[in-house]
């Protein structure tokens, strides 16, 4: 063996230099940029998600400003984790005939499969792009629509790319 | 505020101008000059009643009566063309319950207006014609259904029962022969519809003019489930005729298969339109010529809707070469039917008239079957959005295929009086498709003249 | 309980007696109520000039039906206006003849003339406007019937005086 | 016996029958909508085609009755493609409402769009716009759009209920059905209609978007309205809430309909009217602790023979088996001889048909099974003013009553609170919150409600009819049976001296 080795095995503070160089020239490298540093200085950067990214849901609008969602349960029935509990109910605007009362999503128990957003058919659940939430009990969890199409980070741009035509109703028994 | 019932003072035929054209064989319209035979007595110093003397007085049975109608090898002047000794014979003979004959005078199909011609100028031929058949199949009552909208028919048929009532015609032991018979009339109320068969049966019952399902056939279960046959105004008044001459000299007259003749109403683009009476069998050609005078303005035929807005259209090569009977017109796919005559020259757009008879049908489809009643809206909608916004070529595919799935997949055959017409001009005047896919046509929709060439 | 039993005849409208005597004749010509329903709402109409809801309800009563089946009759056919119409009701034919010889050219000009669509009626009450189909009359298209009367061969001219003598109250005789 | 040939193979099906029901009979599904066994005939909707050898033109079999040597073809290609285009004719001028409407899931173009449409729409042209969620009164709503004209509800009241109140208006593709100036429906059989429409167009306010049908189990039950029995099918989500009740077809007792009276009565037994704890004077406690404290005051009374001093209360909404079950422990086991009960015979003997098809007087469901098993076991029934007499001489320590869930007991049983002395022990079994309200200070045991039983009923006609729900919606809520049961085991044990409280 070679004589060096041969030093390195009797003594032990070799292997320590040996490790302090290494982890001396990380600190160097990083404290003076010439490494680029993965971290980041959150949450005043962010680091940019694909926009398949499947965050916290989001409920639309219409372009009237209602929810979008007319409460017909596909999302639920299509959930795995069973965790979107919908009240319907008669919807305040004639022109409207059923819209959700509530609608609670259980983020505890929901896996962010996105099944509710493919089973919707008007567009009205879709997967959000933000996935910070944090709670002190569990109950807090069940998100409902006020966060859910209200909340801050939307910036009010989660409008539904599906439009109902308008519809008017006029008596048919025939005029003349 | 509407009030028609009383206010007629001068009661008069109102279609006047039927002078006969040369072509012509009138044998029910052989004195509809004479003035008032709309009357009874002027009726009876012309022959009428005869055959009903010669009917009851010698109390025929009821089977040789049946069959002479059967010999002269009638067929029904309203649209269908079926024999009508067979629609009597098929009346169940030993039934209790009562018996009804029908007198179809719905003529609404777009084109005909010869019916109005008999109830106005010979509405005892019609009343002669009914008792006789009410013998024939021991019907106790029968009713004409006038269409609501002829009120001036109305009224004459009505006078002319109550004369026939005071002459003994009708009533209790008619001319002692022991058979007693009633005779109503019925308005109608404004429906294509109750023209058809069952349709009117519905409508005399008090309900919506809904055409009943069949089987049970009329003769079997119409009118309140009782035996009842329904003929058109035309064939009742041949009756006469036929039992005062023999069914043989009647059976001489026309083609072997289509005796007889016919009342054409002919109008459109032509010289003289009005109704004319014309042996079966008299070729096309003699006929415009002749009778009604050619076309109008000396334009050219282009095509030629034969038996009403239920035909299928013919072009000006196959009208040319047809004769007017049931054979040669089916021969060249289209129906004699009702015998309503549109003839159109080379100035008309044959889209428009397609989009104008399905506005008709689409207003006068009753609604029941499904097929009829989404179809009919379908086709229409199709055509106006194919003539007003943009014409599309999967249009005509479309058309194609709705209209062939309506064919004889409903209780009546309504569906098939638009589908059949509509498959006729697909494909016989796939060109004037062609000048709205182009977008060359600029027909002006308000009489469906072609503009460019004046 | 069937929807007769709880109401009581105390509907608005009543047959005049010779309406009522009317009546009793046509209930005699068939066999079934029901079969009259056609012909007793044609006297209703004339009597009352249009079917209104109190005409049908009257009607239901005295046939002995439920309003809902007088209301089908009444919806289903032409003829029978659910709204009043003018003193003067015009009923352009719209079909093939009649409409190759220039109908819908006379109704457009009436309807723009007096403003009015169909089931409306002219401010001073006297014309109404209806489309109705082939009234069986295309020999001499194109035509149009007023109260029920048939106008044929009409032309612009002939429409013109036709309008000024209804609007007088006595439409010319055809 | 007419011997019938659909598809090339041979079927026996009584001579007569409908066509489309042999068929459905025989597992073969011919699509139809305006056929319904009960009704008439319409032939309007032209979905049942079938084709016939040497006949180019396609017949509906609904119009077609089993005759011997009758053959058709239901599954040729010439069918499938009139089936599928007579559904287009249909879908053209249909709403897309799927997502509000609460006929998804079973309504009747969705199932045949899924077995024999399967393609995408040809129509480009606008659909034909009618009247949306118009009020027909307080249970229907009806909706014209979605309405296929086929006329089942107007054929319904014109035959079955003869009230005529709706009917087809205008014509064509104007048609719209409703009723005159769409006012309210007074109909009592109006929401058979509901049932009977093959698609969204009249859908029940009682129903109206509570829940969707797919999550919905069904059972087969016995509605506890009145006296006349009809077949019912109970709706509920995993047993945990009932939605609605659906009739079931009985050709004795009620055939395909039932009567708006009867609708509400599974309301009874949710959440909001059930007692879901045993209680003691207010104080909630577990169900089997609550049958040992009834036991030890029982007991103290068996073991000093004071038997005469027990009664017990009962009333015909128990099932047969309850009422023997009951007879067997407390008579047999425990010598309780005081049995009272409403008065079966009088509502027996005055029970008419209220209306001209099924409803009938006698609000209790099972009258007649109560007469047949109490004289069966020679059960000696006291009436209410003896009870009252006897409570009113503080004759009676113990009081067991059997509550049930309708409002038609809580006469008696508010007679019987009023009587009660003050020291007396009385127990009630009921599942009905409103029950145990009204005998707060006593002791208080859930029992299940008529929708969870399993027992047999027998209606006006003695007809035995089976309830055959299996599901439980609270954990504490006992049958009757198995309350008596265990009261009998615990009796059983050997029991260390407990003073009597």
């Amino acid at each position: 063996m070679s004589a060096l080795a041969e030093l390195e095995k009797r003594s032990y503070w070799i292997g320590i230099v040996k490790g302090l160089l290494i982890t001396g020239r990380h600190f160097i490298l990083n404290l003076t940029g010439i490494r680029k540093r993965p971290t980041i200085e959150y949450p005043e950067k962010r680091r940019k998600y694909s926009n398949r990214f499947m965050g916290i849901h989001v409920l639309t609008l219409k372009p009237t400003g209602e929810i979008a969602c007319t409460a017909c349960m596909l999302c639920a029935t299509n959930c795995p984790a069973d965790c979107i509990h919908i009240v319907a109910a008669e919807s305040p605007n004639p022109n409207i005939e059923k819209y959700p009362a509530v609608y609670e999503i259980d983020l505890m128990r929901c896996v962010f499969c996105g099944f509710c957003e493919e089973a919707c058919p008007v567009d009205a659940v879709r997967m959000g792009r933000d996935y910070e939430y944090a709670e002190l009990s569990e109950r807090n969890f069940v998100i409902g629509i006020d966060y859910l199409a209200h909340r801050p980070q939307l910036k009010k741009k989660n409008v539904s790319v599906f439009h109902e035509p308008e519809k008017t109703f006029k008596s048919t028994v025939r005029a003349d | 505020m509407i009030k028609h019932t009383q206010h007629y003072k001068n009661i008069r035929p109102m279609y006047v101008d039927l002078t006969p054209q040369p072509g012509e064989k009138r044998l029910l319209m052989e004195h509809v000059q004479v003035p008032n035979i709309h009357t009874l007595p002027v009726y009876e110093s012309k022959g009428g009643y005869q055959a009903l003397k010669k009917v009851l007085e010698s109390k025929m049975d009821r089977e040789t009566l049946i069959k002479e109608v059967q010999g002269s090898a009638v067929r029904g002047r309203g649209g269908a063309g079926f024999p009508t000794g067979n629609k009597w014979n098929f009346v169940p003979k030993n039934t209790d319950k009562p018996h009804y004959l029908l007198c179809n005078a719905d003529e609404s199909e777009p084109g005909t207006f010869k019916d109005r011609v008999i109830l106005e100028h010979l509405p005892h031929m019609m009343i002669e014609g009914m008792i006789i058949g009410s013998y024939a199949i021991q019907a106790a009552r029968s009713y004409v259904y006038i269409r609501g909208e002829y009120t001036y028919a109305t009224e004459i048929v009505d006078r002319a029962i109550q004369e026939a009532y005071k002459a003994g015609y009708l009533g209790k032991n008619i001319l002692g022969s022991g058979f007693d018979h009633e005779m109503v009339v019925h308005r109608g109320a404004g429906a294509y519809i109750c023209g058809e068969e069952t349709g009117l049966i519905s409508s005399l019952e008090g309900k919506k003019g809904w055409p009943k399902l069949k089987p049970p056939f009329p003769a079997v279960e119409g009118y309140l489930r009782c035996p009842t046959v329904v003929n058109n105004v035309e064939t009742l008044a041949c009756v006469p005729w036929i039992i005062n001459h023999g069914a043989e000299a009647y059976a001489k007259i026309g083609t072997p298969k289509s005796t007889g003749t016919k009342m054409w109403s002919v109008s459109g683009d032509v010289t003289r339109p009005g109704v004319y009476e014309v042996e079966n069998g008299i070729p096309f050609k003699d006929f415009l010529e002749k009778v009604c005078g050619g076309m109008k303005g000396g334009r050219k035929l282009k095509a030629l809707i034969p038996g009403g807005s239920s035909a299928p259209i013919m072009t000006a090569e196959e009208a040319m070469s047809c004769t007017l009977d049931y054979e040669s017109i089916a021969s060249k796919g289209s129906m004699l039917g009702s015998g309503g005559m549109v003839v159109l020259d080379d100035s008309r757009d044959l889209v428009q008239v397609l989009k104008n008879l399905a506005e008709f049908y689409r207003e006068e489809s009753c609604g029941q079957c499904t097929p009829c009643r989404e179809g009919t809206g379908w086709l229409e909608k199709i055509l106006h959005s194919f003539t007003e916004r943009q014409a599309r070529r999967e249009d005509l595919q479309l058309l194609k295929t709705t209209s062939q799935n309506m064919i004889g997949r409903t209780i009546c055959v309504l569906a098939d009086s638009i589908a059949m017409p509509v498959l006729s001009y697909l494909e016989k005047f796939p060109g004037e498709f062609e000048n709205y896919l182009q977008g060359s046509s600029n027909t002006s929709s308000m009489s469906g003249r072609v503009k460019h060439n004046g | 309980m069937t929807a007769l039993e709880n109401k009581k005849i105390e509907a608005p409208v009543k047959f005049s007696p010779e309406a009522q005597q009317k009546f009793e004749k046509i209930l005699t010509q068939y066999d079934s109520k029901r079969s009259s329903l056609l012909p007793v709402l044609h006297l209703a109409q004339d009597e009352f000039g249009y079917c209104s809801d109190a005409v049908v309800e009257y009607v239901s009563q005295i046939m002995e039906l439920s309003p809902a089946q007088v209301m089908e009759v009444v919806s289903f056919y032409t003829m029978y206006h659910r709204k009043p119409t003018g003193q003067n009701h015009f009923a352009f034919c719209m079909t093939l003849s009649c409409w190759m010889g220039g109908t819908h050219q006379l109704y457009k000009n009436f309807c723009a003339r007096f403003g009015i669509k169909p089931g409306e009626v002219t401010p001073d009450g006297k014309f109404s406007v209806g489309k109705m189909e082939c009234l069986g009359s295309c020999g001499t298209a194109p035509m149009l019937s007023v109260n029920e009367t048939y106008y044929e061969s009409m032309t612009p001219e002939k429409l013109n005086r036709l309008i000024e003598s209804c609007r007088k109250g006595e439409p010319e005789v055809p | 016996m007419a011997k019938v040939k659909i598809n090339g193979k041979d079927f026996e099906v009584p001579t007569g029958q409908n066509l489309v029901d042999a068929a459905e009979n025989l597992g073969i599904d011919i699509p139809h909508y305006c056929y319904h066994p009960g009704l008439s005939i319409a032939g309007q909707c032209r979905m049942c085609y079938v084709e016939q050898p040497g006949n180019s033109k396609l017949q509906i079999a609904c119009n077609m009755k089993c005759s011997d040597g009758l053959e058709v073809i239901t599954d040729s290609p010439k069918v499938k493609d009139a089936v599928k285009w007579s559904l287009e004719f249909h879908l053209i001028n249909h709403p897309i409402d799927c997502p509000i409407c609460d006929q998804a899931g079973e309504c009747g173009l969705q199932d045949y769009y899924m077995e024999v449409g399967k393609y995408s729409s040809e129509m480009r042209e606008h659909k034909q716009i009618k009247q949306k969620a118009v009020d027909l009164g307080e249970k229907i709503v009806l909706d014209k759009e979605r309405c296929i004209l086929c006329g089942r509800c107007v054929r319904f009241t014109q035959e079955v209920s003869k009230t005529s109140e709706l009917g087809i208006y205008n014509r064509g593709d104007r048609s719209v059905i409703g009723t005159v100036n769409d006012e309210v429906m007074k109909d009592n059989y109006q929401v058979n209609t509901v049932d009977i429409c093959p698609v969204g167009a009249l859908t029940s306010k009682d129903f109206r978007f509570e829940q969707r049908v797919w999550f919905l189990k069904e059972v087969s039950s016995v509605c506890n309205g009145c006296s006349a029995g009809c077949n019912i099918d109970t709706h509920h989500k995993s047993g945990k809430h009932i939605y609605r009740l659906k009739p079931r077809y009985n050709p004795e007792v009620n055939e395909y309909w039932m009567c708006d009276d009867g609708r509400p009565t599974y309301k009874t037994a949710n959440y909001d009217h059930r007692l879901t704890a045993a209680k003691l004077g207010g104080v909630e406690l577990p169900t089997n602790e609550a049958v040992t404290t009834w036991m030890n005051d029982l007991r103290t009374l068996i073991a000093t023979e004071r038997t005469d001093e027990i009664a017990a209360w009962i009333h015909p909404d128990l099932t047969s088996e309850e009422i023997t079950s009951i007879v067997k422990t407390l008579r047999d086991e425990f010598g309780i001889s005081q049995f009272y009960s409403e008065d079966a015979d009088k509502s027996a003997r005055d029970d008419k048909t209220v209306d001209q098809l099924l409803k009938r007087a006698d609000l209790w469901c099972n009258t007649q099974g109560f007469l047949k098993v109490t004289s069966a076991l020679k059960l000696k029934l006291g009436s209410l003013n003896q009870l009252e007499e006897r409570l009113a001489q503080a004759k009676i320590n113990h009081l067991v009553i059997f509550g049930s869930e309708k409002n038609v007991g809580v006469q008696s049983l508010k007679r019987i609170r009023a009587a009660l002395p003050a020291d007396c022990f009385t127990v009630l079994i009921s599942p009905r919150l409103q029950n145990a309200e009204l005998f707060s200070h006593s002791l208080a045991i859930p029992s299940i409600s008529h929708y969870e039983k399993n027992g047999t009923i027998m209606n006006w006609k003695k007809i035995e009819q089976k309830l055959g729900s299996d599901f439980r919606m609270f954990k504490s809520a006992w049958s009757v049976e198995e309350i008596l049961t265990s009261l009998s085991q615990e009796y059983q044990r050997p029991q260390k001296e407990v003073s009597r409280a």
